[in-house]
Order: C-alpha cells, then sequence, then structure tokens
C-alpha cells in the first residue's frame, strides 16, 4: 500500500472545499478566534510555546485551512547568515537549544553583541541592533518556520540532529541564503516521507499529541 | 463563568481577533531582554514549600521558559521568563516522600491567579467599597511607617496589632521581633480549622504543645475518632503515604482501620469499620473501650502513664465507663465496644487517633485526653507503630514564641473600647469570612482606624483595608517552613524562589524590614537584616554544626546545599518523649453542650473541611471548584448531606434548596442525599459562601460558618464550631447543586477474579 | 375511470403551468423555516456544539434521531414502487413517482445530520477515500464510513430510478410547451423521441434498477442501524437491529407515502387519479408492516428482559417505568395501538381520512422510536456513576422542525417540474395499453397512445 | 520487543484524595469548562474517581475506584472512528489523533468507561492562568476529542532521552502525573512487557481484575480489589 502513498501525490486535494467548505471555514475561524488567544510572539503564533485554536484573523484562518504559510517574512534586522557562516560560524554557535532542546531558539540581542561590540560596529544594521540593547528591548525577529496550532504537532530538533539530518534539509543551504525564508512547507507529506525513507517512525503520536 | 459570559468573551475575543490581525509588528508589544538565560521547552526542577496549607510539604517546581507580560520601568511588554509549570513533591523531603495532594497541585493557579493584587493600592472609596487607587511602593511603605508607632510608649503596649495565619517560620520570628520593637502584642494568629485543643491535650499527657506524628506505616489497628487524617487534617499527604503501606505494603500484613464519626468523611469511606457515634461522645467511647480492656487486664493500668493519669478514676479501672453506661450515651452497642477493645489490644502496634469534630465541642479537650489515654494504655506512645511528635530543628529563635490574643478577644478589646487597635497589619487570614457571627469581626475592624493588608487578593477582610501591599506568592519568594508533624526527623525546609514575580508585589518579610529600616529606632535596631534571604541565611546556617542530612565543608556551599536539597533535616529520628505537665484536675468524659434545644433545632450541625477548598482559602482556585468532592462529586457547589431516610421523612429532594437555620443565623443550600450521615445529623463543606474572593469564588453558595454559635470548648476557649444544633425547612425551590457523578449506591457489574 | 388521454395530460399537467396563491404561500413559510434552521446551524457552527443539549454522556441525540428518520422514510419510495413494480402490481402507477420523490428528498436531507452533528464539519471531507501525499486513509472498520457510502449509493439510485421514467413526461411537456419551458424541458428530456427503442431501453432499464434498487435500499438501512449494532452499547448491541431498523424504515415510509398522497390529492385535485384504492392497498401494507413492527419490538424488548445483563437491564427499565416511558408508550401508541386496528377494519381502511389518521401518529412514533433507540442507551451505559440525561436545545429544534420544512419546500417545488404523476405509465395502466409501446413515432412522440 | 504501557490500581491503597485529578489538570493543560457547562454534564477530567456506597447507615461502606482511559488492548473506541483520529499506537495505547479528529464522538459513545471527554466550546483561560499551559501537551480546541494519554509526553520524553544516553528505560524512570502525585501509592505505572517490571508483577496478583472485564475489551489497566481485614486470633 505504501508504495500507492507514494506514487500518489496529489498535493492539497483535500484542501479542495467540498460544498461546506465556505461555511465551515468562516466557522472555522470565527469559533477559533473565540478561544483562548496564544501567548504572543511573533508574528502570531507559538511553536515552542503554548499551542491554541485561537486564530488571530480570518485571514490566518483561511491560511491555516489551506495549509498556507508565508515563506518570506520581513525581518527587522537584514541579517544575512551567509557572512556570519562564510566569517566560519556554525549554526549551534547562534541556535544553542537545537542540539538538546526541541527549540533551536533564535538568539538574544545580547548574543550579537558580545561579537558586534568590536566587529562592523559602523554598519547601519549593527547599529540599530546595539540600538535596540540600548533600550533592553530584543530584536523582534519574525519567526520563519511555525507551525499552526491546529496541526497540534509536537517537533523537537535534538532528536533529528542526533539521527544525523542535516540542517539543510528542511531549512536550505544557509550559507547560501541571507535573510531566512522558508524553503520548505514542513507539510506533513514532507515530515512522513522523510521518515518513510528513513524507517524512522510514522506512528501517528510520533509527532502528534 | 456561566455560558452567557462565555458567549460575551467569545465575540469579543474574536472582534479583537480580528482588530490584531490588521495591526503592524509594530503594534505589539516590545519584548525585553531576558533577566535569566533559559534554553525553551527544556524544563528545570526547583526545590520549594507548600503553603497551602500547615502541614509543610517539600515541592519540586518545573520551570519553563515562557513569555509573560510584565512592566518594567513602567513598560509593558513580553519577556521569556522562567515559569512554573507543574508541581510535584520533593521525593527527599520527609514529610511528603515526593508526593503531593491536590491543593499543593493546584499551588500553580495561586500564583497565575487572573485575580492577584498586581501593584500595591490605597484605598480611594469608602471601606469595603473596594475602589482603590494604584500607588508606588516607595508611597505604600512610607504611609505604612508612618501610621506605626516609633517606639514604645511607656508602660502600655502599642495600639498596634498584627493579625496572621499560623506561621511556623521565620516570617513568624520576623513579625515577632517587629512587634516587639514597636511595643506591640505579639501576632494574632487565626484560622477557623484550629488545633489548639490537641496541642493542649498532647501538651497536658505527653509534654509535647504540637499534633501528633502517627507512623500508620508500622501500624496494625488504627482506630481513628472523626479524625479526617487522608484529607484535611494534620499532615494528610504524609499520613497517606503511611497508610498506603499500612494496607498493601507490607506483604501478608494488612492493618485494620476503625474510623468512628457522624458524618462519613473522604477518610471514613475507607474504613474498614465505620462507627456512628454521637457527636461529642467520643471520649466516652475511647474511655469505655480503654474500661475493657482494664477490666480484661487485656494492658495493665500503669501503662497509661501521664495520659492515664489524667483521666478521672483511671487506677481504679475507669468504673465510671463500663460498656453498658457508655453505650447508652455514645450509641454504640456494648458488644461492639468490647470487641473493638479486645481487637485493639490484640492487634499491637495499635494507635489512636482524634481530631476534627470530636474536638470541636465544649468536651473537646476532654475528649482528646481520653483519646491520649487509650493510646498511652495501648503502650502506643513513642513506639514504631504509634504516635510521636516531630521534634524541633535546633533553631533557637523558633523555640519559644509568645501565644498572641486569639481574634475573638481583639474584637471584643475593639468593640468594648478597652484595647483599642489603631492600626492593624493583615497577613494572609479571613477572620470576616470564617468566623462566627457573634463575634462581629467585622464591625471590629471597622472600628479600627487604619488597616493595612499584605493580601495577595481581595478578600472579605483584606477589602476592609485602607492599604493593601501584595505579597509575592510562594513561588516567587523564599519560603521556609519547620514542620510541626508528619515527620519522625527535625526538618527545616526552605525555598527559594522558583520564579522572577509575574506582578509588581513584594515579599512581606522584605516589606517589613524595609518598614523597620524606615522607622529608625528600636525597629531598625531589632531587624538589621536587609533582605528575608539574609535572615533565613543566617538562621540557617547555625544547622551546619548539627548532625543532619548536609555535611558541608564552608558556610556557603552549606547554604547553596540546603537550597538545592530544599531544606535540613536532622540525623535519626528522636522517639523521646517527655513528661507531662499534669494538669491538676483529674479529667472527667461527658456528654457535649450544644447549642439550641434538641426539641426546635432537632439536627446537629456539622461544618466540616472541605476537601476542595479546606477552610475556603481555596476557593478561588479554578481546579479546586470544579474537581468533583470525593464523597458528594459535587463540583462548583456548596450543599447540605443529609441522609436518605430523614430526607424521605421530610420529603425533601435531591438538590431541593434548604433553609438551615440555627439561633445565630440562617443559610441556603440544596440538599444532598448521602447515606453515610446520622439521621439526626446535617453537615456542610466549609469553604463556598465567599461575598468578596474573586471571579470564582464570589457568591457561590452558601458560609456554614455564618450560622454557628459562638460556643468554646470549656478548657482552652477555642471556638466549639460542631456544637450548633439547626432546623431545616423546605424552601420549595430547585438549588445550585452540580454533580459529576451520579448520586450512585451499589457497585453496578460485578468484577469477576481473572 | 374513463378519461380521454387529453384530460388525463391536463389534469395532471395543471399544477406545471398555473400556481395558486396558495401554493406561494406555504413555499414562502416553508423557505421561512428552511432558513432558520440554516442560521440555526451556522450559529452552531460559530459557537460549537456546545449550544446542542448534548452532554456527556448523551453525545447523540436529535441529530443522529432525525438521520435515521430521514433514512427511514427514504425507504417510501423506491422500495415499494420498486418491489411493486416488480410484482407488477397494477394500482401502483399512480403512486409510485410521489414514492421515489419522497425517497430522493428524505434521503438527501437524511445525509446533512452526519454533517450537521460533527464537531468539526468543515473537516467532513476526511470521510472521502481519496490517496495523499500523508498516506492516511478513512477507517474502513468504521460504521459511519459504510453509512457514508451507503447512502451516497442509494442517492445515486434513486436519483436515477427518479429520473428514468421521467423522461417521456419531460418530453411530453415538452411538446405541449413553448417558450423558455419547451427549451429546459427539452434539455431535461434528454432527446426523448418515444422511438420503440427508446421504449425498450427504458423498460428493460427500469426492470434492472427496480430489481438492483431492492437490495441496496435494504442494505442501506441495514447499515445505519450497525451504527448502533457495532458499538458495544447497552440497547444497541443487537442482532436484530438490521431487519428491525429495515422493517421499521418500511413502516414509516409507507406512512409517510400516505400523507404525502392525501396531501398532493387535496392541493393538485388529483382525486380521480389517487383514488381510496391505493390507499385501502397501501393501508393494508402499512397494516402488515405495523404489525411486524411490533413483532420486532416486542422480540427485541423481550430477549432483553430475560437475558437480564444488568448494563442492559437499567436501559431497558428506563425506557419501560423509567425516565423515558412516557415517550416509550406514547410511541407504543402511535405505532401500533392506534394504526393496527384502524387498519384492520375494512370499512375504515378504504376511507382515505381515516388511513390518513393511522399514518400520521405512525410518523410520530417512527420519530420516538429512534430518539428511544439512541437517547435512553447513552444516558443509562453502563457505570452507574456516570449516568445522564438529555434536553434538547433551542438549535436542536429549529434544525429539526427545518428539515421537516424543506422536505415539503422540495416536494412544493418538485409538483412544479415534474408531473407529480407518471402520466405515460398511468396510460399504459389503462385498458388497450398493450400497443402502447408500439406507437407510431410522431404520436408516441407526444406519449399518447392512440384511442382506439 | 516494544514497550506496552499499562498500570495497575490498588483500590486497598486508594483514598479518595483525588490528588490525581488536580495532578491530570495541571499536566495536561485540561480547561475548566465553569459551573454552568459542569451542570451540564461537559465536565473534562481525564482521571475521576468513581465512589459508590455498599449497605445502609449505619452499615455503610464505600468503594472509590480511580477511573481514567483504560487503554484497551481491543478498544471499541478505535474501529468506530471513521478518520482513524482514534487508534491505537505501537506502544498499546489508545491515541486521540486531535488534529485528525472530526468530532463524530462515535468513539465515546463506544467507550463503556466514559472516560473520553469532548470539546463543546472553544476551551478558555482567563490571563494569566494561561502561563501555566505545559507547553508539552497541545491545546485541544473546539469540537475535538480528548482523553487520557498516560501523559504521553512524558513517555516521549523518557524514550528520546534514553535514546539519546543509548540505553533501555527503567522500570519506574518516568511516570504519569497521576501516577507520580499519588499520594497512597495506588497508581503503579509500568511497561507489561517487562516481565520484571513493578506492574506487570502486580498484575498478576490475586486481587486483580480488569474493569467491565465481559465485555472483552482487555484493558491494560488492572484493579486490584478491595482486601478485607480478618482478625488472624479468631480465625
Amino acid at each position: 500500500m505504501n508504495r500507492l502513498f507514494e506514487m500518489t501525490t496529489f498535493k492539497g486535494w483535500d484542501r479542495i472545499g467540498f460544498g461546506l467548505m465556505a461555511a465551515g471555514l468562516f466557522a472555522a475561524c470565527v469559533s477559533c478566534s473565540s478561544g483562548n488567544r496564544p501567548q504572543e510572539k511573533h508574528p502570531s503564533y507559538a511553536t515552542s510555546g503554548q499551542f491554541t485554536v485561537a486564530h488571530p484573523s480570518m485571514q490566518a484562518a483561511a491560511r491555516d485551512y489551506f495549509d498556507q504559510y508565508p515563506t518570506h517574512v520581513d525581518q527587522p534586522i537584514a541579517f544575512t547568515h551567509k557572512v556570519h557562516l562564510k566569517n566560519g560560524m556554525q549554526c549551534t554557535d547562534c541556535h544553542k537549544g537545537v542540539a538538546d532542546g526541541p527549540d533551536a531558539t533564535i538568539p538574544n540581542v545580547q548574543l550579537c553583541m558580545t561579537c558586534h561590540q568590536v566587529i562592523a560596529t559602523d554598519k547601519p544594521e549593527i547599529k540599530k541592533v546595539a540600538g535596540y540593547q540600548k533600550n533592553g528591548e530584543l530584536i523582534p525577529w519574525q519567526r520563519v518556520y511555525w507551525f499552526y496550532p491546529s496541526v497540534h504537532v509536537k517537533f523537537r530538533h535534538g532528536p533529528h540532529i542526533r539521527a544525523g539530518v542535516d540542517c539543510a534539509t528542511c531549512h536550505g543551504d544557509m550559507s547560501q541564503e541571507t535573510v531566512a525564508v522558508r524553503k520548505s512547507g514542513l507539510d506533513m507529506g514532507f515530515c512522513v516521507s522523510c521518515h518513510r525513507m528513513r524507517k524512522a517512525p510514522t506512528d501517528c503520536t510520533t509527532c502528534h499529541f | 463563568m456561566d455560558r452567557r459570559n462565555f458567549l460575551k468573551i467569545s465575540a469579543v475575543g474574536s472582534a479583537t481577533a480580528a482588530l490584531d490581525a490588521c495591526g503592524k509588528p509594530e503594534r505589539q508589544l516590545i519584548r525585553f531582554i531576558p533577566e535569566e538565560d533559559l534554553i525553551p521547552g527544556v524544563a528545570q526542577w526547583k526545590p520549594g514549600i507548600c503553603t497551602q496549607c500547615g502541614a509543610g510539604c517539600g515541592l519540586q517546581v518545573r520551570v519553563m521558559e515562557g513569555e509573560a507580560e510584565v512592566t518594567r520601568k513602567g513598560q509593558l511588554g513580553l519577556m521569556s521568563m522562567g515559569l512554573a509549570k507543574k508541581l510535584e513533591g520533593n521525593a527527599a523531603h520527609p514529610v511528603n516522600h515526593g508526593k503531593l495532594c491536590a491543593w499543593g497541585q493546584a499551588g500553580l493557579q495561586v500564583t497565575y491567579n487572573p485575580d492577584r493584587i498586581r501593584f500595591p493600592l490605597r484605598r480611594s472609596g469608602a471601606r469595603g467599597s473596594g475602589e482603590y487607587q494604584e500607588i508606588s511602593w516607595e508611597e505604600g511603605i512610607k504611609e505604612l511607617a508612618s501610621h506605626l508607632p516609633q517606639s514604645k510608649p511607656a508602660g502600655k503596649h502599642s495600639a498596634v496589632a498584627f493579625l496572621t495565619e499560623p506561621l511556623s517560620d521565620h516570617r513568624s520570628v520576623l513579625i515577632e521581633k517587629f512587634l516587639a520593637a514597636i511595643g506591640a502584642p505579639p501576632a494574632v494568629e487565626f484560622e477557623f480549622f484550629e488545633q489548639t485543643v490537641l496541642r493542649r491535650a498532647n501538651e497536658l499527657s505527653f509534654g509535647h504543645h504540637q499534633l501528633p506524628t502517627v507512623d500508620l506505616a508500622n501500624t496494625n489497628y488504627v482506630l481513628s475518632f472523626g479524625a479526617d487524617f487522608l484529607g484535611t487534617w494534620n499532615s494528610p499527604v504524609a499520613q497517606s503515604v503511611g497508610y498506603g503501606t499500612m494496607r498493601q505494603g507490607r506483604p501478608g500484613m494488612r492493618g485494620k482501620f476503625v474510623q468512628v464519626e457522624a458524618r462519613m468523611s473522604q477518610t471514613g469511606a475507607n474504613a474498614d469499620e465505620w462507627v456512628y457515634a454521637r457527636p461529642g461522645t467520643e471520649g466516652l467511647l475511647a474511655l469505655g473501650i480503654a474500661h475493657v480492656i482494664l477490666k480484661e487486664n487485656l494492658r495493665p493500668a500503669a501503662s497509661g502513664g501521664d495520659a492515664g493519669e489524667q483521666i478521672d478514676g483511671w487506677s481504679k479501672g475507669l468504673p465510671d465507663y463500663a460498656p453498658e453506661a457508655v453505650a447508652k450515651l455514645t450509641g454504640v452497642e456494648v458488644a461492639r465496644i468490647e470487641r473493638l477493645a479486645r481487637e485493639l489490644a490484640a492487634h499491637p502496634p495499635a494507635v489512636v487517633m482524634i481530631g476534627g469534630a470530636s474536638l470541636a465541642q465544649t468536651n473537646g479537650l476532654a475528649n482528646a485526653l481520653a483519646a491520649n489515654a487509650l493510646n498511652g494504655l495501648l503502650e502506643s506512645v513513642g513506639k514504631p507503630g504509634g504516635i510521636f511528635f516531630t521534634p524541633p530543628p535546633p533553631l533557637p529563635d523558633l523555640a519559644n514564641r509568645k501565644e498572641g490574643a486569639s481574634v475573638a478577644a481583639l474584637c471584643e478589646g475593639v468593640l468594648k473600647g478597652s484595647s483599642p487597635v489603631e492600626t492593624l497589619l493583615v497577613y494572609s487570614a479571613n477572620p470576616v469570612f470564617a468566623s462566627p457571627p457573634a463575634w462581629r469581626v467585622r464591625e471590629a475592624l471597622e472600628k479600627v482606624s487604619y488597616i493595612a493588608s499584605f493580601g495577595s487578593f481581595v478578600d472579605e477582610t483584606s477589602s476592609l483595608a485602607d492599604l493593601i501591599l501584595p505579597d509575592h506568592s510562594y513561588l516567587e519568594s523564599w519560603v521556609d517552613n519547620i514542620p510541626e508533624s508528619g515527620t519522625m526527623q527535625a526538618v527545616a525546609s526552605l525555598g527559594p524562589p522558583a520564579m522572577h514575580p509575574l506582578h509588581h508585589t513584594r515579599a512581606m518579610p522584605d516589606v517589613l524590614l524595609e518598614v523597620a529600616q524606615q522607622m529608625g529606632g528600636n525597629a531598625a535596631k531589632a531587624l538589621q537584616w536587609k533582605t528575608y534571604q539574609d535572615m533565613l541565611q543566617a538562621a540557617f546556617g547555625s544547622l551546619r554544626s548539627h548532625p543532619g542530612s548536609i555535611t558541608a565543608k564552608s558556610a556557603d556551599d552549606f547554604w547553596s546545599e540546603v537550597q538545592e536539597k530544599g531544606g535540613w533535616w536532622g540525623a535519626g529520628s528522636s522517639l523521646s518523649v517527655r513528661t507531662a505537665t499534669k494538669s491538676t484536675v483529674a479529667v472527667k468524659a461527658s456528654v457535649p453542650r450544644f447549642d439550641g434545644d434538641a426539641q426546635e433545632y432537632s439536627f446537629n450541625f456539622l461544618p466540616y473541611a472541605s476537601q476542595q477548598f479546606g477552610d475556603g482559602r481555596h476557593a478561588n482556585l479554578p481546579w479546586m471548584q470544579e474537581m468533583p468532592d470525593a464523597i458528594s462529586t459535587a463540583m462548583w457547589s456548596a450543599w447540605v448531606e443529609i441522609n436518605p431516610q430523614t430526607a424521605e421523612r421530610m420529603g425533601i429532594r435531591q438538590g431541593e434548596l434548604l433553609e438551615v437555620a440555627s439561633q445565630h443565623g440562617k443559610l441556603q443550600a440544596p440538599a444532598l442525599l448521602a447515606p453515610g450521615i446520622a439521621p439526626d445529623v446535617v453537615a456542610m463543606p466549609v469553604g463556598q459562601g465567599h461575598e468578596n474572593y474573586g471571579r470564582y469564588a464570589s457568591g457561590r453558595g452558601a458560609n456554614p460558618i455564618k450560622i454557628l454559635a459562638p460556643a468554646t470548648e470549656a478548657e482552652t476557649g477555642a471556638l466549639a464550631w460542631a456544637s450548633t444544633r439547626v432546623k431545616i425547612t423546605r424552601v420549595g425551590q430547585p438549588g445550585k447543586l452540580i454533580l459529576f457523578g451520579g448520586g450512585v449506591r451499589e457497585w453496578p457489574l460485578e468484577d469477576r477474579r481473572r | 375511470m374513463n378519461k380521454t388521454p387529453e384530460q388525463i395530460n391536463k389534469d395532471l399537467l395543471r399544477p406545471i403551468y398555473h400556481a395558486t396563491w396558495r401554493f406561494y404561500a406555504t413555499a414562502a413559510v416553508l423557505a421561512a423555516l428552511v432558513a432558520a434552521a440554516l442560521f440555526a446551524w451556522v450559529y452552531q457552527m460559530y459557537y460549537g456544539l456546545g449550544i446542542s443539549g448534548l452532554n456527556r454522556p448523551v453525545f447523540w441525540a436529535f441529530y443522529i434521531t432525525n438521520f435515521v428518520f430521514w433514512i427511514g422514510i427514504s425507504h417510501a419510495g423506491t422500495l415499494i414502487s420498486a418491489i411493486l413494480r416488480v410484482c407488477n402490481a397494477g394500482w401502483r402507477r399512480p403512486v409510485t413517482r410521489c414514492a421515489e420523490a419522497i425517497t430522493v428528498f428524505s434521503l438527501s436531507i437524511a445525509g446533512l445530520f452526519p454533517l450537521i452533528h460533527l464537531g468539526r464539519p468543515w473537516l467532513f471531507f476526511w470521510l472521502i477515500p481519496y490517496p495523499s501525499e500523508r498516506g492516511i486513509w478513512p477507517q474502513f472498520r468504521s460504521p459511519l464510513l459504510w453509512d457514508f457510502f451507503a447512502i451516497n449509493t442509494y442517492l445515486i439510485g434513486s436519483v436515477t430510478f427518479l429520473l428514468l421514467p421521467s423522461f417521456p413526461d419531460f418530453a411530453l411537456i415538452r411538446d405541449r410547451a413553448s417558450g423558455w419551458r419547451r427549451k429546459v424541458y427539452g434539455i431535461i428530456s434528454l432527446g426523448w423521441r418515444g422511438t420503440p427503442k427508446q421504449w425498450h431501453r427504458l423498460e428493460m432499464a427500469m426492470r434492472i434498477m427496480a430489481v438492483a434498487i431492492i437490495p441496496v435500499a435494504v442494505s442501506v438501512h441495514t447499515i445505519v442501524s450497525w451504527d448502533f449494532a457495532m458499538a458495544p452499547v447497552p440497547g444497541w448491541h443487537s442482532t436484530i437491529f438490521g431487519p428491525y431498523f429495515v422493517a421499521g424504515a418500511i413502516f414509516s415510509g409507507i406512512a409517510a407515502l400516505i400523507v404525502a398522497m392525501a396531501l398532493l390529492r387535496k392541493l393538485l385535485h388529483l382525486e380521480e387519479y389517487l383514488r381510496p384504492i391505493h390507499f385501502d392497498n397501501l393501508g393494508k401494507l402499512l397494516l402488515v408492516m405495523s404489525l411486524l413492527w411490533f413483532y420486532f419490538v416486542f422480540a427485541e424488548r423481550l430477549t432483553t428482559w430475560y437475558g437480564n445483563f444488568p448494563g442492559e437491564m437499567s436501559v431497558f427499565w428506563s425506557t419501560q417505568i423509567g425516565r423515558f416511558s412516557p415517550l416509550f408508550w406514547t410511541m407504543v401508541f402511535c405505532n401500533f395501538l392506534i394504526p393496527a386496528p384502524i387498519l384492520a377494519i375494512k370499512s375504515l381502511r378504504n376511507k382515505i381520512g381515516w388511513t390518513v389518521a393511522a399514518s400520521i401518529p405512525i410518523i410520530i412514533g417512527m420519530w420516538l422510536e429512534r430518539f428511544l433507540i439512541i437517547v435512553p442507551s447513552l444516558s443509562y451505559k453502563y457505570l452507574p456513576y456516570n449516568f445522564g440525561t438529555y434536553w434538547p436545545s433551542w438549535v436542536e429544534i429549529i434544525i429539526t422542525i427545518g428539515t421537516f420544512a424543506a422536505m415539503g419546500l422540495l416536494y412544493l417545488i418538485f409538483s412544479r417540474i415534474f408531473p407529480i404523476i407518471s402520466i405515460w405509465e398511468l396510460k399504459l395502466g389503462m385498458p388497450k395499453k398493450e400497443e402502447a409501446p408500439e406507437l407510431a413515432p410522431a404520436e408516441a412522440a407526444a406519449g399518447q397512445p392512440q384511442a382506439g | 520487543m516494544g514497550h506496552r504501557w499499562g498500570m495497575v490500581i490498588d483500590e486497598d491503597r486508594c483514598t479518595g484524595c483525588e490528588a490525581c485529578v488536580a495532578a491530570c489538570h495541571a499536566e495536561n493543560n485540561i480547561a475548566t469548562v465553569g459551573d454552568d457547562e459542569a451542570s451540564r454534564g461537559r465536565a473534562l477530567h481525564w482521571i475521576r474517581v468513581e465512589r459508590y456506597y455498599e449497605g445502609d447507615f449505619p452499615d455503610i461502606r464505600v468503594k472509590y475506584r480511580p477511573v481514567l482511559c483504560q487503554q484497551c488492548s481491543d478498544a471499541p473506541c478505535e474501529p468506530v472512528c471513521p478518520t482513524y483520529a482514534s487508534y491505537q499506537n505501537d506502544e498499546g495505547l489508545n491515541a486521540q489523533v486531535y488534529n485528525r479528529c472530526i468530532g463524530t464522538r462515535y468513539c465515546a459513545n463506544a467507550c463503556p468507561y466514559m472516560v473520553r471527554f469532548f470539546n463543546f466550546y472553544n476551551p478558555v483561560w482567563d490571563k494569566p492562568l494561561d502561563l501555566q499551559f505545559n507547553p508539552d501537551v497541545s491545546l485541544r480546541s473546539v469540537g475535538i476529542m480528548e482523553k487520557c494519554t498516560f501523559c504521553i509526553q512524558r513517555i516521549k520524553a523518557a524514550e528520546i532521552k534514553a535514546k539519546a544516553e543509548k540505553r533501555p528505560l527503567k522500570d519506574g524512570e518516568f511516570n504519569p502525573a497521576c501516577v507520580q502525585s499519588c499520594p497512597a501509592g495506588a497508581l503503579i505505572f509500568g511497561d507489561l512487557n517487562d516481565p520484571d517490571s513493578r506492574v506487570s508483577r502486580l498484575s498478576k496478583s490475586s486481587r486483580g481484575t480488569t474493569f467491565l472485564e465481559e465485555l472483552g475489551t482487555h484493558p491494560k489497566v488492572v484493579y486490584l480489589k478491595r482486601d478485607t481485614w480478618h482478625d488472624e486470633q479468631n480465625a
């Protein structure tokens, strides 16, 4: 049977609105947005934090229903991964949590400034960073990779790293990237196909609980 | 929250949601740089102490990164900080061995309660109007200081009173020193289910003015007179742990548990044999049993020891307490009294407990002494499987603390004008809610010219305050505790703050210290510590020289290790029993007096500590409100338990609204047909009926305390809260009784052995 | 009945050409009710099922009751007309089409309820087995999925069964009409020319359909009954449910048919066509079903009571003497004690008024029966600690009413589009009908047998 | 051989203190529905302590029975779910996949133990109560069935940890919230496939029964019946 699944990939078929879709969609978002709001994390959802069903808006609900995620997010700082990686930094230097924690963690402005006290202090972007630190604020990074609460997924980076999954598999080759963009939709098909390939468990409760 | 409300909220929710959508990221809250370095999603476990009841269980707090709305430099923003996510017992702690009760679990909702006071408040409206305005801590502290006398006026007490819940930690020391410095009388300790009687009895019988520790784990026979020791009495978790072992922990050995009471409690429900004795006659029954044991020479009278000496006619074999006589008074048949006596004697070690309503009678002390004497006779004092007294840790400050006046006395003084109070400081005690009407606490407080409260919540008492300086929650502040019972080791628990404060609050001890500094003079001299932490460090430092759980090279090591371990516990367990301080008169067990004559007020009224709310302090926790009570399965309700036969006789149906009237007031509550209650007794849980205690508790159910007679225990003057008689009338409309389970009798389907 | 084909055409096509103010009035009222129901449904989706009376333990109630009830009604048509067709009962001819119409409409209404009662209706399509990259299929062991297929099969089948014999009549209308009607009916009559070949094919198709639809119809309601019988719930888990439901379905179906026919007869003045004989015959059928139904109920109750399984007794007693007993005994009255005597007495049975009087209680009674199968069993399921009860909310009530209104509305509209009585079959039923198939094309086109 | 998680509940130890109930709420982000909803029978308690009376006053006894999902090996709730939201995972847990649930509530009807709970409304938490949410457990939304998971988040965490440290899981290394909290030690959790685990030894006790055994659901929760006291002297 599994062969069949792999052969037939009608992406997004299930998101074609059958008869009820309009009403359902309406209901989906209004009813959902009536619930408890998620703990605010930019832009609108928490992936490591709490999942709730609350949609901040109709639009978000529609996106959720159709499994659409924005690929490009405008960030407060034009951060370039390319340069940092070229200068011999490792992903884990900034994304500290990735090895042991479930989250990769977005670095604290303090961390940026440990180097940028001295390095490239004249650059306008760096000045902005310094500015944030001076106000005791974090840089309001916008999340690039996140899930809608309704997918009820508990993703942990740790096990994937230990299993030798290369960061690039999901996040693309960052050494060629400037500002991070969502490389893969990270829809369930994406995850499952890889899990099948690597003989990783495909039991629902591996990720959904 | 009712449905209409829900609909409203959801409507609003969706509206706001829609708005947010149009918002640009800039419009969202700024995010401060975290004050601690945490990896999201990775849990840390920090030690703490549970203060939900007096038992003083050790905690492990699960702390994880989360984002909370906080104000910094007057600006609202988000900050990633360590948040307590789950409370579990501290496995190393001698009292609770890693376990935790429902109240303890719900402690999280104290910290995260939406009704918490978030910043200092000064009264702006009339007293009790609940109109307050936010002020800064500096203002608050200055204002408080200005209302305290600089130093003791020659000769007499200054007119300052400090009202607090019973504390067995260094906060009490701090308060005591503070009050002494400003020449105020010692703090007035108040809680509704006070243990004065039992402490006094233990002092008389065994020379220990404290609650007993029962070694259930090793006992073979438990006879409990109304002690709800698995639910709300003394140190429930410790006792439950022992009980589990007593039942199934010892292969081939299973102790028997007999419960004597008038209303089947959650504890009584577990008894192998449940015995009904008329309320207040427990002492008689105990002596009746003792009589049989003595008569049949199952134990020598001498073994009664000091405890026995207290009882009139002990050495003569208690002639007045022949089973026949006792049976008449208690309603327990002769054969049963004799059988119980023989069983007790035949299954050492056997232990006797007394608590709850048996002590809250006019003859409470006599009952307690009788039970103690029986314990003595059974040679179960200070022996494995018997009762012990937890030795105090070597902390000199805590050793001899002065007893304060009672709330009743305080109020009387204020109302009579004999001892007026100008300034009253209130700390987490709520006498306005939990005192009989005859005490007139509210009027008394209204006559007090200035009241300052350290409460975290607005409740019936603190809503009368002129100034509210909100305390941290116990997860946010330095906590220590010296358990009075529940272990055979000397224990001094310590809990450093598990998380940063959520709101603009300050720990009460630190506030006191600061006030003292501001006042200067005696106060500043007496309280030289900068913070409560310093005080604790100094105090715990003295433990280092004593043999105990921690051996550290340097004082700093010791201090840091005490913090990691969550406390210090002394080596070995002392089984010593002091010689009693004999009372002059020999005690006679007797029948109690009740308020209201038996004809008109035909029911004994038994308030009892609710499994959900204790004495009412947990009523503002949604988890507790929605947790089904074990016996009634009720949620979000208050009810009157009445025997089904009686109900049938009076034509009362389940959930029907009843009016319960005593000589001192009346209340209305739905009827709950409880098969486990005597036909001439009605019972009601304490805890609901708050007028003003946050959104979850306010205006819900009725408060049984408000119809209680001010009757007191004859010897100790403690409130005899079980000595009121009431009459029941049908209101003739359904009450709001929410049951999770059906009111069900027999087991539905027979389980078969496998 | 001795009318010329011309008169027949006139009588039977009248409703299609002109409608009275009464028609529009009723239509308007019904439409309003349907709108109300739709609003209620949206409201429910907005706030969630909380606004219904559902609770723990009664997770199913009004919606599923309606579902089963309408499925039951749907057995009116196809099954009846098919059986009558197969055993070639002549008197069926005027009855068949209204019957088949009932089937189609009630079935489509019934089909809505599984969606209405979902917690998250906007994801209902996960019931449809389609391959996806996630490699997830529906649970084929679930009776709900069987339902999904059974109902769709039956719907398709009965629609075909309704349309097939309509083409000649469409053609008839087409040929007699002018203007837009001519166009429209021209299209929907799919080029029916009445050639012998077409007649022959039609007859053939009808025979096949008639035979094929019967097992489908039976299976549908059996499967619906399995929604309950498959779950280990006291009062549900019973082998008798298959036949029991089918019998009940036909029972309620016939009752509905009788009421519908009576209404049409009055409203569309079809007195000459729907004659007492039809009601009398249907009445006989109804009597048989009533007796059969009673037998099933009795058998089911008896075995339950005799078996005395504790889990089931609580449910049993709740319906016999307990909380639900009033409903239960009402049901027995409605389904047996009232109709059986009426229908048993010939002098009453052949009076249309009386047969209708016997049928209406049956419809109510059968609705109650579905309710009594579902709710008591859930209210008294095994563990007394969790016993509960149920009271419907306004939303559920309005939606229920709305579906009845929808039925009526659809039927009204139907009567404006279709000749409510199959004209050509009626004519075939008349004396000298035999040569009808050999009609000359020209005349056949008009669908008129040669008047001798 | 994989794990097969099971539980033993010793009714002789259970005191009806309901610590398990509170612990479960704290661990699993279970919503409190409020009094009005509760009175409609929509309160969510993944574990409850059932109370049954025996006899009449004054010779009356009570039987407590903590009831949570029995994690049946032949679960009636599983085959009836049309979307596979309710299924048995490879460690023998009756899993409920929230995102796949469309809310037919059929599973709840099929379950004889009444341990499945439905979100009739979207759960609402008054801020800042939501700060307490356990990030390892997802919040359920309106129209979704939820039930006891044996604290699967703890199971997964422990398994991941053990795998990272390249060692097998130890018996009693972790426990569901209810088991962890139970003061009297009435709840014992463990791997039934491990013959030496405490739970599999206890499950063979002569007092052992399973709940509604006659339904053939083969639960993985074993109840040890309440013992009776007998006087060795007189016996």
